[in-house]
C-alpha cells in the first residue's frame, strides 16, 4: 500500500464501501512538505484522520552515530530547515553541557540574537504558509519579503540562507559586523510597522477569524496530554516556555513576556505567534543593546576536527611548507552519561538526548522534535472538523517535516 | 409552418417512452427521470396546443407543472436519500418490503 | 421550411435522447441525455414563439433540477449501477405495455380537434414580448393557482429539507469546547 | 522538591523494580527494570505533577558496558511544567529477542507516536499500544534501523525501491537519438 | 502574559465592510508602490564575502600550484564525505599531491573544510551559478578548482593574492599562530572593535568618563 | 457552435419576412460577426490573464510576467502555445467521453451568453427579448462543466471540486437571479438593451444608487459564480489540489481557464449592464462606441482581481450560509424595497 | 552536413529531414520551444530545505513570475518537476508517480545537493540521487542553492527547451 501513495488515480468508490476515503498527500499544496493525511469523509466532514509520515525519514539519529560531535552540527540545519539557527543553538546547548563546555558570554548573547531572529523567520513562514493555507496570498509575499532580509542577513553573518551551521561548540562561527547590525537595528525598528501590514490583511477579517475561531480546539489539559509544545501550547493557556522556565544561552538577562491564549483555537495560537513575533523583535532589541565585548570562542572550545577518541591524536602531520599546525591539545571532553538538553525553538520544544560511551561520537542522539508530536496530534485534533478546517489545523500547528521525520 | 399534430405525436411518443422508462428501470432516480420525461411531454403538448389556440393557458399551466416538478424532485430526491441512509440502496426491488 | 427541419431535427433528439435515458446503464449518463433532452425541448419551445418558457426549462430544469438529480446520484454514489442488471424482471412485458400505449396515443391523435381560440394570438404575444404576456395572464387570471404553486414548492422545500436532514447527532468534537485557563498558574 | 529526593520517593514506592539512581550534569536518572513502569509514570503524573512527557527513546546497548545496562533500554524524561523539575526513567529490557515493555499511551495521547518511533528504529514492542505499526520507515521495510547491528546503510535494499528502479528502467524516457542509435548498431551487426 | 484581541466589529463596521475595505486599500497602496523585486539575470544579488558558494582551491600565486599540502584535515572533517585526496610522499617527506577532487554534488556548503584549512588552500567563493545539464561537470578535480580559483579571480576582481578574512584558517586558533602568519580579520571581528551593545557602550563610556575624571581630579 | 444555432433560431423567427435571397448573405454577416466577437473576446480572455499576473504581482510588491516580451506582454500567448502543444492525458479510469465533453460545455456555454451582450447601441448579436433570462441560463449550464469534469476524472480532489461547485452554484444562482430581479422590475424589461436604455445616459440616473442592496448582492454572488476568491473553493490550491480541473492537462485545461475568464467577463458586462449604464458615459466616443462598456467592464474585473489579492478563503459551509442567510434575505428585501418604491412612485 | 540520400539530408547519426521542410518545421519548432520556455509551469512539490528556497524564488524578491513560472498544484497542468529536497526511499515511489502523472514534455531539475547525489545523507533511508530513477534535466548544486541558483537553473532548463528538435506531443 505505501508504494502507492499519490494523490490523483485513486477510484471514486472503492467496492461497497460507505466511506469516502482521501489521502491528502505527500504531493499536496497545504501539507508543508511530505506529510500525508489519510482521511475519511462524510461529505467534507471528517470521520477519521490518521496522518502518516516518513517521507522525509533521512536517518539523522543513525547518521550521527557515525559521524563526529562537530559534524553532527552540520546534520542539525537540516532537521527544522525554516528556523536552523535556534537548531544549531539547541545542538551546542546540549553537547556543552555533555561535554562540558563553556560559552564566552558574547557568543550567548549572538546566540539568543540568532534565535530570535530565526525565530522571527519561522513565524514569518508559518504565517506566509497558513494565510496561503486559508487562502490570502498576498499576506505570503509580505511575509517573505520581511523573511528576506532576515535571510540575507544569515547570508551575511555565516555565508548561508538556510543552512546555517553558525555555532561552534563552545561559542559561535562568527563575530557580527556593524553592518550586519545596522542593518538589524533597521529591522528591528521596521518590523512592527510590517506585523500591522499582515494584520490589515487577516487579523480582523471576517473570513479570517470564521476560518479560525473555534477551529481545532485544544483544551489545556488536552494540549499536555498530546504532547503539544511551544505556540501550540500556549494557545491553550500552558505557561511553558523553556527560555523561561530553563533560561539557556542569554535568555534569563532578556525582558520578554510569553503570551498565553485561551481559548487553544487556531485564532489563538495565529494570535499568540503574531505576539511571539512582537516579543522577538523585542529581544533583538535588547541584544542590540545588551550585548557585551568579549570573545565569540571559550578557549576551551573543541577543535572541529576532533578526535574520535580521547587520547587519540587526529592523525595531521606537520606540513612540509609550513609549521603552522600546532596539533590540538588532547583533552578528556568526553565522558560517559547522558545527557537531555532543550530548547525552545521556533516550534517548540527541542530537545536532544545524548548518551555518551567516551568515544567522540554520540553513541545515541534522540531528537525531540516538537513537529513530531504536533503531527501525532493531528489525529485527534482533525476528527470532526471539515478538511478546509483541517488545512487551517496543519498550518496551525506549525510542522515542518523535516523536523518531524528526521 | 408545423402542424400541431407533429408535436402531440412526438409528445405521445416521449410519454410513451417515459412510462417504458418507468416500468423497466430498477433504480429509483432513473424512475423520477422518466417522470420528468412524462411531466415533458405534456408541457410540450399543453405549450403547442396554447400555441395554436392563441391562447396563453396552457403555458401558464406548464409554468405550473414546471415548479410542480421542482417541488416533486425536492421531495422525490429526499426520499431516495432517506432511503440510501436506511437501506443502503436504490433499487426498487430491494425495497419493496416497507417493514423497514 | 427551416422550422421543420428544426422541429424534426428537435424531435429525433428528443426520441433519441430519452431512449438513451431509459437504456443508459450508467445513471449519470442517463442524467446527461436528460439534459440534452430538455435542450431541444427548450428548442420546441422557442419554435412555438414561447421564449420565457423556455428559457424557465432550462434554468429551472437543467439549471436546477437536473442538478438536483445530479447530486443525489453523487450522494448515493452508485459505481456498482454499472455492472448490475439495470432492469426489472418483467422489463419485456413493460415494454410491450409502454409500445401499446404509444400507439394507442398516436391512434388517437387525429380524433383531436382545436377548441376555441383565445385571446393572445401571436402577433399580440410578439408585440408584448412572452415574458410580458405571461406575467399579465398569471398574474391576473391564474393568480390563486400561482399563490398555490408558491405554497407548494415552500412546502416541498420544507419537506425536502426535514427529508434530508441528517437525524444521527453531529459527530461531538471530542475536544472540550470551554476555554479553560490552563493547567497551570500564570507565572510572573 | 528535588528530583533527586523524587526519584528516593520512587525507591521507596516501588523497590523490587529500582536498580539505582544516578546524576549526571545535574540531571537525575532512575534506572528501573521495565515491569512497573506505568504505575511509576502514572505516579509521578498524579503525584508529582510531571505532567509533560519531553521525550521516549529507545536505546539499543550492544555495544555498551555499564552499571544496570541491558541490552535495550527506554528513556523517559518526564517534566513538570508547574513545578520545573525533571526526571529520567532509564527503564531496562533484559529480554535482547523479543524486547517488550507496556505502554504509557494510557498516560500521554502524545505518547504513542514516540513509542511507534521506538518501535520502528528500534525495534522494542508495546504492551497495549493501539496501533504499534511503522512510522518513519515503509510498512515492509526490513530491520531496525537504531540497532548498532544495523549498518548505516542498510544491509537490503528496500523492496519498493528495487521495483521502482526497475520501473524507470522500463519506462526510461524514449529518446530519438539512443533508439536510432541502437537501430544503427543493429544494422551494423547485419 | 495575557493576549489581547482586536474589539468586536459593531453593526456598523459589519455593513460597511470596514475590516475588508482596509485590506483592499493596502493591497491598492501596495499596488502603486514601487516592487522589491530584483531582476536577476541583469541585477544580482547581493553577495557577501563569507558566501559558501562554488568550492575552490587557492593557486600560489608563487608556485601557480595548489597550497594544499595534504593534511588531510579537510576531508576528515568533511560532514558528507565530498573531498577525496591522494597524494605520495615526495623526497624530502613532504606530500605530493596526486588527486584532490570535490563531489559538489554531494558537498553539504558548511565550510568546515575551509575552517579547518591549516594554509587555506581550499576556500569557498561567492559563484553559485554553475548549474548543469550533467552531474559529471559538477565533479570538480584539482584542476577544476584551480579552474574555478581563476574565475573567481576574473569575476570578482581581486588578484590572487585575495584572502578573504572568512576563509581564515581557524583549525588552529589564532593564538597559536607565530603573529606573522595570523590573517588580517577586520576591523569589526577583534575585541578591539567590534560591534558593542548600545548601552553597554554607553555604560563603558560613562565609566571610562568617570574614571578619566577621577584620574584627573 | 450554439452561439450560431441560438441566433440563428432568433434570427430566422424575427425576420421571417425577409427577402429569400437576401437570407444566405444575412446569415454570412451573422457567421462573420461571430467570428470576429470570438476572436475579440479570445484576445481579451489572453490579457486578462496577463493584466491579472500583473495586478497581483504589483500588488504583492513583485513584478509580474517581465520576461516573455517586453514587460511580459506575449505570455500569454506562450502560455496558450505551451498549452496547445502539450500532451493532453485521459486518464485510463476516466469516464472518457464526459472528460472530453466537460471542458467543451463550459467553454461554449460561456461563449453562447457573449451572444446576448450589447457593447454598445445596436452592437449585439441576438438582441432577444429574455436575454437576462438566457444569460442565467447559460451560466446555470456552465456548471455542468464543472460538475462533469469533477466526476468524469474519477478522481476524489476533482470529485469533491465538483461537489462543491454544485452546492455553489445552485445556491448562488437565487440571489443571483435575485438581486437582479430589481434592475428588471424598475427597468420593465429582461431585453439588455432596454435595460441599458432604461438608465439614461448620467452616472447617476443608472441603477448603481437605487438598487445597491441588489448591487451588493449581485456583486457577491457574482464572485460566487465565477469561483472567484473568496468563494473559489471548487478549485481552492490549498484543499483539493486544483479542485474539479485537477486531472486535466494541456488544452482541455486552458479552456477551462478560457472558460473561466469569460465568465468572469460576462458576469462584468451583465454588472455593467445592469448597474452601471452599460455603454452610456460622460461624453460619447465618437468612433469607438462600446468604449465605456468596456471601461466599466474592465473596472470590474480589476475588482474581481483586487479582491483575490486580499481576502481569505471562505469554508464550504460558510459559503452556503453566507448564500442562504444573507445573501437571499438581501435579495428579497431589494425586491420588496423595490416593488414599495415602485408602488409609492406611481 | 550529411550526405544526400534519396530526398533526405542527414544532418548527423540517425537524423535526417525532407529538404525544404524546415522552411515551416523550423520556426513552428522554433515557436514551440519559445512557447515552451516562456511558461514553464513546475508542480508545487516541495521535499525539504531547498522547498523553502523555491518559495523564497517565487516571493517577491526574485518572482518567478516574471519569467511566465508559475506553480501549479496539480502535476497535470505541469511542466516541471522541481525535485526540491531529499529524497527518501519511502518518497521515491511518489516522486515517480507524479512525475508518471505529467504531461509530456516534462522536465526534472534536481535542485541542491540531496535531489542530485543524497548529499549528506549516505544512509539506509535516502536514494543516492534522483537519476536513480528519473530522467534529470538540470542538476543545481547548493545546499540548498541560493534563489537566484535556482532561476540559473530554470534559465539552463529555458536554453534547453530552445534548442529542442520537435519533442514530441499530440501534434508535433
Amino acid at each position: 500500500m505505501t508504494t502507492e501513495a499519490a494523490t490523483l488515480d485513486l477510484p471514486v468508490a472503492q467496492g461497497d464501501e460507505d466511506r469516502y476515503r482521501l489521502r491528502l498527500g505527500p504531493q499536496h499544496p497545504a501539507t508543508h512538505g511530505v506529510l500525508r493525511v489519510d482521511l475519511e469523509l462524510d461529505g467534507e466532514t471528517i470521520l477519521d484522520c490518521v496522518p502518516q509520515v516518513g517521507y522525509l525519514h533521512r536517518g539523522f539519529e543513525k547518521l550521527a552515530e557515525h559521524r563526529t560531535y562537530a559534524q553532527n552540527l552540520v546534520l542539525t540545519d537540516r532537521l527544522d530547515y525554516i528556523a536552523a539557527m535556534a537548531n544549531n543553538v539547541g545542538y551546542c546547548e546540549a553537547v556543552e553541557k555533555l561535554l562540558a563546555i563553556e560559552v564566552p558570554e558574547r557568543a550567548q548573547f549572538l546566540r539568543v540574537m540568532v534565535c530570535e531572529m530565526s525565530r522571527i523567520s519561522s513565524h514569518l513562514l508559518w504565517l506566509a504558509t497558513h494565510a496561503l493555507d486559508i487562502g490570502a496570498m498576498t499576506v505570503f509575499l509580505y511575509c517573505f519579503r520581511e523573511r528576506e532580509v532576515l535571510l540575507e542577513l544569515f547570508a551575511e553573518l555565516c555565508g548561508a540562507r538556510l543552512t546555517t551551521t553558525y555555532t561552534r561548540l563552545g561559542g559561535v562561527r562568527q563575530d557580527v559586523s556593524h553592518a550586519i547590525m545596522m542593518k538589524l537595528e533597521r529591522f528591528v525598528d521596521a518590523f512592527p510597522a510590517c506585523i500591522e501590514e499582515y494584520e490589515t490583511l487577516i487579523d480582523t477579517n471576517r473570513i479570517w477569524l470564521k476560518r479560525t475561531i473555534g477551529v481545532g480546539r485544544v483544551s489545556a489539559e488536552k494540549a499536555v496530554d498530546l504532547c503539544l509544545t511551544g505556540a501550540s501550547l500556549r494557545g491553550s493557556g500552558v505557561d511553558y516556555d523553556i527560555r523561561k522556565h530553563r533560561p539557556y544561552a542569554a535568555y534569563d538577562q532578556m525582558e520578554f513576556e510569553i503570551p498565553l491564549g485561551e481559548t487553544g483555537d487556531t485564532y489563538a495560537r495565529y494570535r499568540c505567534r503574531m505576539e511571539e513575533l512582537r516579543q522577538s523583535n523585542y529581544i533583538l532589541k535588547q541584544c542590540i543593546e545588551k550585548l557585551p565585548p568579549g570573545p565569540i570562542l571559550g578557549s576551551d572550545a573543541p577543535d572541529l576536527v576532533m578526535p574520535a577518541k580521547p587520547g587519540r591524536k587526529v592523525e595531521v602531520e606537520t606540513p612540509a611548507r609550513s609549521d603552522l599546525i600546532k596539533l590540538i591539545e588532547d583533552r578528556d571532553v568526553y565522558m560517559e552519561g547522558d545527557v537531555y538538553v532543550a530548547t525552545e525553538v521556533p516550534k517548540g520544544e527541542l530537545g536532544f538526548y545524548f548518551i555518551s560511551d567516551s568515544m567522540g561520537r554520540p553513541y545515541r542522539m534522540h531528537i525531540r522534535s516538537p513537529s513530531f508530536l504536533h503531527i501525532g496530534a493531528l489525529a485527534s485534533l482533525g476528527r470532526g472538523v471539515m478538511i478546509a478546517d483541517l488545512i487551517a489545523i496543519i498550518g496551525t500547528l506549525d510542522v515542518v517535516l523535516g523536523e518531524c521525520d528526521r | 409552418m408545423i402542424p400541431l399534430s407533429w408535436y402531440m405525436a412526438l409528445a405521445a411518443i416521449l410519454f410513451s417512452i417515459g412510462i417504458y422508462g418507468f416500468l423497466v428501470r430498477r433504480n429509483i432516480i432513473i424512475m423520477f427521470l422518466a417522470m420528468e420525461l412524462m411531466l415533458n411531454a405534456v408541457n410540450l403538448n399543453l405549450v403547442a396546443m396554447s400555441h395554436y389556440l392563441d391562447s396563453l393557458r396552457g403555458q401558464t399551466f406548464t409554468l405550473f407543472i414546471i415548479t410542480v416538478a421542482a417541488a416533486e424532485a425536492a421531495i422525490g430526491l429526499g426520499l431516495v436519500i432517506v432511503l440510501f441512509r436506511n437501506k443502503r440502496t436504490v433499487y426498487v426491488d430491494h425495497i419493496n418490503e416497507l417493514k423497514g | 421550411m427551416v422550422n421543420q427541419l428544426l422541429f424534426l431535427y428537435c424531435a429525433l433528439v428528443i426520441i433519441g435522447t430519452a431512449l438513451l435515458t431509459v437504456r443508459f446503464k450508467n445513471p449519470v449518463h442517463s442524467v446527461l441525455a436528460v439534459l440534452v433532452l430538455f435542450f431541444h425541448m427548450a428548442g420546441l419551445y422557442l419554435l412555438l414563439n414561447a421564449e420565457f418558457l423556455a428559457a424557465i426549462q432550462i434554468i429551472v430544469y437543467a439549471g436546477a433540477i437536473l442538478v438536483l438529480y445530479l447530486f443525489v446520484l453523487f450522494l448515493v454514489n452508485l459505481r456498482q449501477e454499472v455492472k448490475v442488471e439495470r432492469f426489472v424482471a418483467s422489463h419485456r412485458l413493460s415494454a410491450l405495455v409502454s409500445i401499446c400505449l404509444g400507439i394507442c396515443l398516436l391512434a388517437i391523435l387525429p380524433f383531436f380537434k382545436l377548441g376555441a381560440k383565445g385571446n393572445y394570438p401571436v402577433g399580440r404575444i410578439e408585440q408584448l414580448t412572452h415574458t410580458k404576456a405571461m406575467g399579465l395572464e398569471i398574474y391576473s387570471t391564474f393568480l390563486l393557482p400561482f399563490e398555490i404553486a408558491g405554497l407548494i414548492l415552500l412546502i416541498a422545500v420544507i419537506g425536502g429539507l426535514v427529508l434530508a436532514r441528517n437525524d444521527k447527532e453531529v459527530a461531538e468534537n471530542e475536544l472540550s469546547d470551554s476555554p479553560s485557563a490552563g493547567t497551570c498558574e500564570v507565572q510572573e | 522538591m528535588e528530583p533527586i529526593r523524587i526519584a528516593e520517593e520512587i525507591e521507596k514506592k516501588f523497590p523490587c523494580s529500582v536498580l539505582g539512581i544516578c546524576e549526571h550534569k545535574g540531571q537525575v536518572s532512575v534506572v528501573v527494570d521495565r515491569s512497573d513502569i506505568v504505575a511509576m509514570c502514572q505516579f509521578l503524573k498524579s503525584g508529582h505533577k510531571m505532567n509533560h512527557l519531553n521525550c521516549l527513546c529507545g536505546v539499543d546497548n550492544l555495544t555498551r558496558k555499564g552499571k544496570y545496562i541491558e541490552r535495550f533500554e527506554v528513556i523517559y524524561q518526564l517534566y513538570s511544567i508547574e513545578n520545573h523539575i525533571s526526571l529520567r526513567l532509564k527503564a531496562q529490557i533484559r529480554d535482547s529477542a523479543h524486547p517488550i515493555i507496556d505502554s504509557i499511551t494510557s498516560l500521554w495521547t502524545g505518547a504513542d507516536w514516540l513509542e511507534r518511533e521506538t518501535y520502528d528504529l528500534v525495534g522494542i514492542m508495546f504492551n497495549n499500544h493501539p496501533n504499534l505499526k511503522r512510522i518513519l520507515t515503509p510498512e515492509d521495510w526490513q530491520g531496525h534501523p537504531l540497532r548498532k547491528d544495523y549498518v548505516l546503510r542498510g544491509d537490503t535494499e528496500w523492496q519498493g525501491l528495487e521495483e521502482l528502479k526497475e520501473k524507470s528502467r522500463k519506462l526510461r524516457r524514449f529518446d530519438f537519438h539512443s533508439a536510432h542509435v541502437k537501430q544503427g548498431a543493429a544494422s551494423d551487426d547485419d | 502574559m495575557k493576549l489581547h484581541y482586536k474589539p468586536k466589529r459593531n453593526l456598523l463596521e459589519t455593513i460597511l465592510q470596514v475590516e475588508i475595505l482596509q485590506g483592499l486599500a493596502l493591497t491598492l497602496r501596495k499596488l502603486f508602490s514601487p516592487p522589491i523585486t530584483r531582476q536577476y539575470p541583469q541585477e544580482k544579488p547581493p553577495m557577501y564575502p563569507g558566501f559558501r558558494g562554488q568550492h575552490a582551491l587557492v593557486r600560489d600565486p608563487l608556485t601557480n600550484e595548489s597550497k594544499c599540502v595534504g593534511c588531510m584535515r579537510c576531508a576528515t572533517v568533511c560532514p558528507s564525505r565530498c573531498i577525496q585526496i591522494r597524494f605520495h610522499e615526495g623526497e624530502s617527506g613532504e606530500r605530493v599531491i596526486d588527486q584532490y577532487s570535490i563531489e559538489a554534488l554531494r558537498c553539504v556548503f558548511c565550510g568546515y573544510c575551509v575552517e579547518v584549512c591549516p594554509v587555506g588552500a581550499i576556500t569557498m567563493t561567492e559563484a553559485f551559478e554553475y548549474a548543469s545539464y550533467e552531474r559529471e561537470t559538477i565533479f570538480f578535480d584539482q584542476e577544476a578548482l584551480l579552474a574555478n580559483w581563476d574565475h573567481f579571480c576574473a569575476q570578482s576582481g581581486h588578484d590572487e593574492t585575495y584572502v578573504n578574512p572568512f576563509w581564515r584558517p581557524r583549525g588552529a586558533r589564532e593564538s597559536t599562530l607565530p603573529a606573522s602568519q595570523r590573517m588580517k580579520v577586520p576591523d569589526d571581528w577583534t575585541i578591539e572593535g567590534q560591534f558593542v551593545g548600545t548601552r553597554v557602550r554607553q555604560a563603558q563610556e560613562s565609566e571610562d568618563a568617570r574614571h578619566a575624571e577621577a584620574v584627573n581630579g | 457552435m450554439m452561439t450560431i444555432w441560438s441566433s440563428w433560431i432568433w434570427e430566422s423567427k424575427n425576420h421571417e419576412h425577409c427577402l429569400p435571397a437576401g437570407e444566405s448573405m444575412h446569415y454570412l454577416i451573422i457567421v462573420l460577426q461571430i467570428a470576429l466577437l470570438l476572436a475579440i473576446v479570445l484576445l481579451h480572455v489572453a490579457y486578462v490573464t496577463y493584466f491579472e499576473r500583473k495586478i497581483i504581482g504589483h500588488m504583492q510588491v513583485r513584478l509580474g510576467p517581465m520576461l516573455v516580451g517586453w514587460h511580459g506582454l506575449l505570455q500569454p500567448i506562450a502560455d496558450g502555445i505551451k498549452s496547445f502543444f502539450k500532451e493532453d492525458i485521459i486518464p485510463e479510469q476516466a469516464d472518457k467521453p464526459l472528460f472530453l465533453a466537460a471542458p467543451i460545455i463550459c467553454l461554449v456555454t460561456m461563449l453562447t451568453s457573449l451572444a446576448v451582450l450589447p457593447f454598445a447601441r445596436g452592437w449585439v448579436l441576438a438582441d432577444i427579448n429574455i436575454g437576462l433570462l438566457f444569460i442565467f441560463a447559460m451560466s446555470s449550464l456552465a456548471s455542468y462543466g464543472i460538475i462533469l469534469a469533477g466526476w468524469a476524472s474519477n478522481s476524489k480532489y476533482t470529485f469533491l471540486g465538483g461537489m462543491r461547485s454544485m452546492a455553489q452554484v445552485i445556491s448562488y444562482e437565487i440571489p443571483l437571479g435575485l438581486s437582479l430581479v430589481g434592475v428588471m422590475m424598475l427597468s420593465g424589461s429582461l431585453n439588455l438593451s432596454e435595460i441599458v436604455a432604461a438608465q439614461g445616459t448620467s452616472l447617476f440616473s443608472t441603477y448603481l444608487f437605487p438598487q445597491c442592496i441588489g448591487f451588493f448582492v449581485f456583486f457577491i454572488a457574482m464572485l460566487a459564480e465565477t469561483n472567484r476568491v473568496p468563494f473559489d473553493l471548487p478549485e481552492a490550491e490549498t484543499e483539493l489540489v486544483s479542485g474539479y480541473i485537477t486531472e486535466y492537462s494541456g488544452m482541455r485545461y486552458a479552456m477551462f481557464f478560457m472558460a473561466e475568464y469569460i465568465g468572469m467577463m460576462v458576469m462584468a458586462s451583465i454588472g455593467t449592464v445592469c448597474f452601471l449604464g452599460g455603454w452610456n458615459g460622460p461624453f460619447a466616443i465618437p468612433f469607438f462606441p462600446p468604449f465605456w462598456f468596456i471601461l466599466k467592464v474592465y473596472g470590474f474585473l480589476f475588482l474581481f482581481i483586487w479582491i483575490r489579492a486580499t481576502l481569505p478563503r471562505y469554508r464550504y459551509d460558510q459559503l452556503m450560509a453566507l448564500g442562504w442567510k444573507v445573501l437571499i434575505p438581501l435579495a428579497l428585501l431589494n425586491i420588496f424595497l423595490t416593488g414599495l418604491f415602485k408602488v409609492l412612485v406611481s | 552536413m550529411g550526405k544526400m540520400n534519396n530526398n533526405l539530408v542527414r544532418i548527423e547519426e540517425g537524423v535526417s529531414f525532407i529538404p525544404g521542410a524546415s522552411a515551416i518545421v523550423a520556426p513552428l519548432n522554433k515557436l514551440i520551444n519559445w512557447g515552451r520556455a516562456g511558461s514553464i509551469w513546475p508542480a508545487t512539490f516541495g521535499l525539504a530545505c531547498c522547498a523553502i528556497e523555491m518559495m523564497a524564488a517565487g516571493a517577491a524578491t526574485n518572482d518567478l513570475d516574471r519569467f511566465g513560472i508559475i506553480f501549479r498544484a496539480s502535476p497535470r497542468q505541469a511542466d516541471c518537476l522541481i525535485l526540491a529536497g531529499t529524497i527518501t526511499k519511502k518518497m521515491a515511489p511518489v516522486v515517480r508517480r507524479v512525475f508518471d502523472q505529467m504531461p509530456e514534455p516534462r522536465y526534472v531539475i534536481a535542485m541542491g545537493s540531496c535531489a542530485c547525489t543524497g548529499g549528506l545523507f549516505d544512509t539506509y533511508a535516502v536514494v543516492q540521487g534522483a537519476d536513480e530513477f528519473l530522467p534529470v534535466d538540470v542538476y543545481i548544486p547548493g545546499c540548498p542553492p541560493r534563489p537566484e541558483a535556482l532561476l540559473e537553473g530554470l534559465m539552463k532548463l529555458q536554453e534547453k527547451i530552445m534548442q529542442e528538435q520537435g519533442r514530441w506531443s499530440q501534434f508535433v
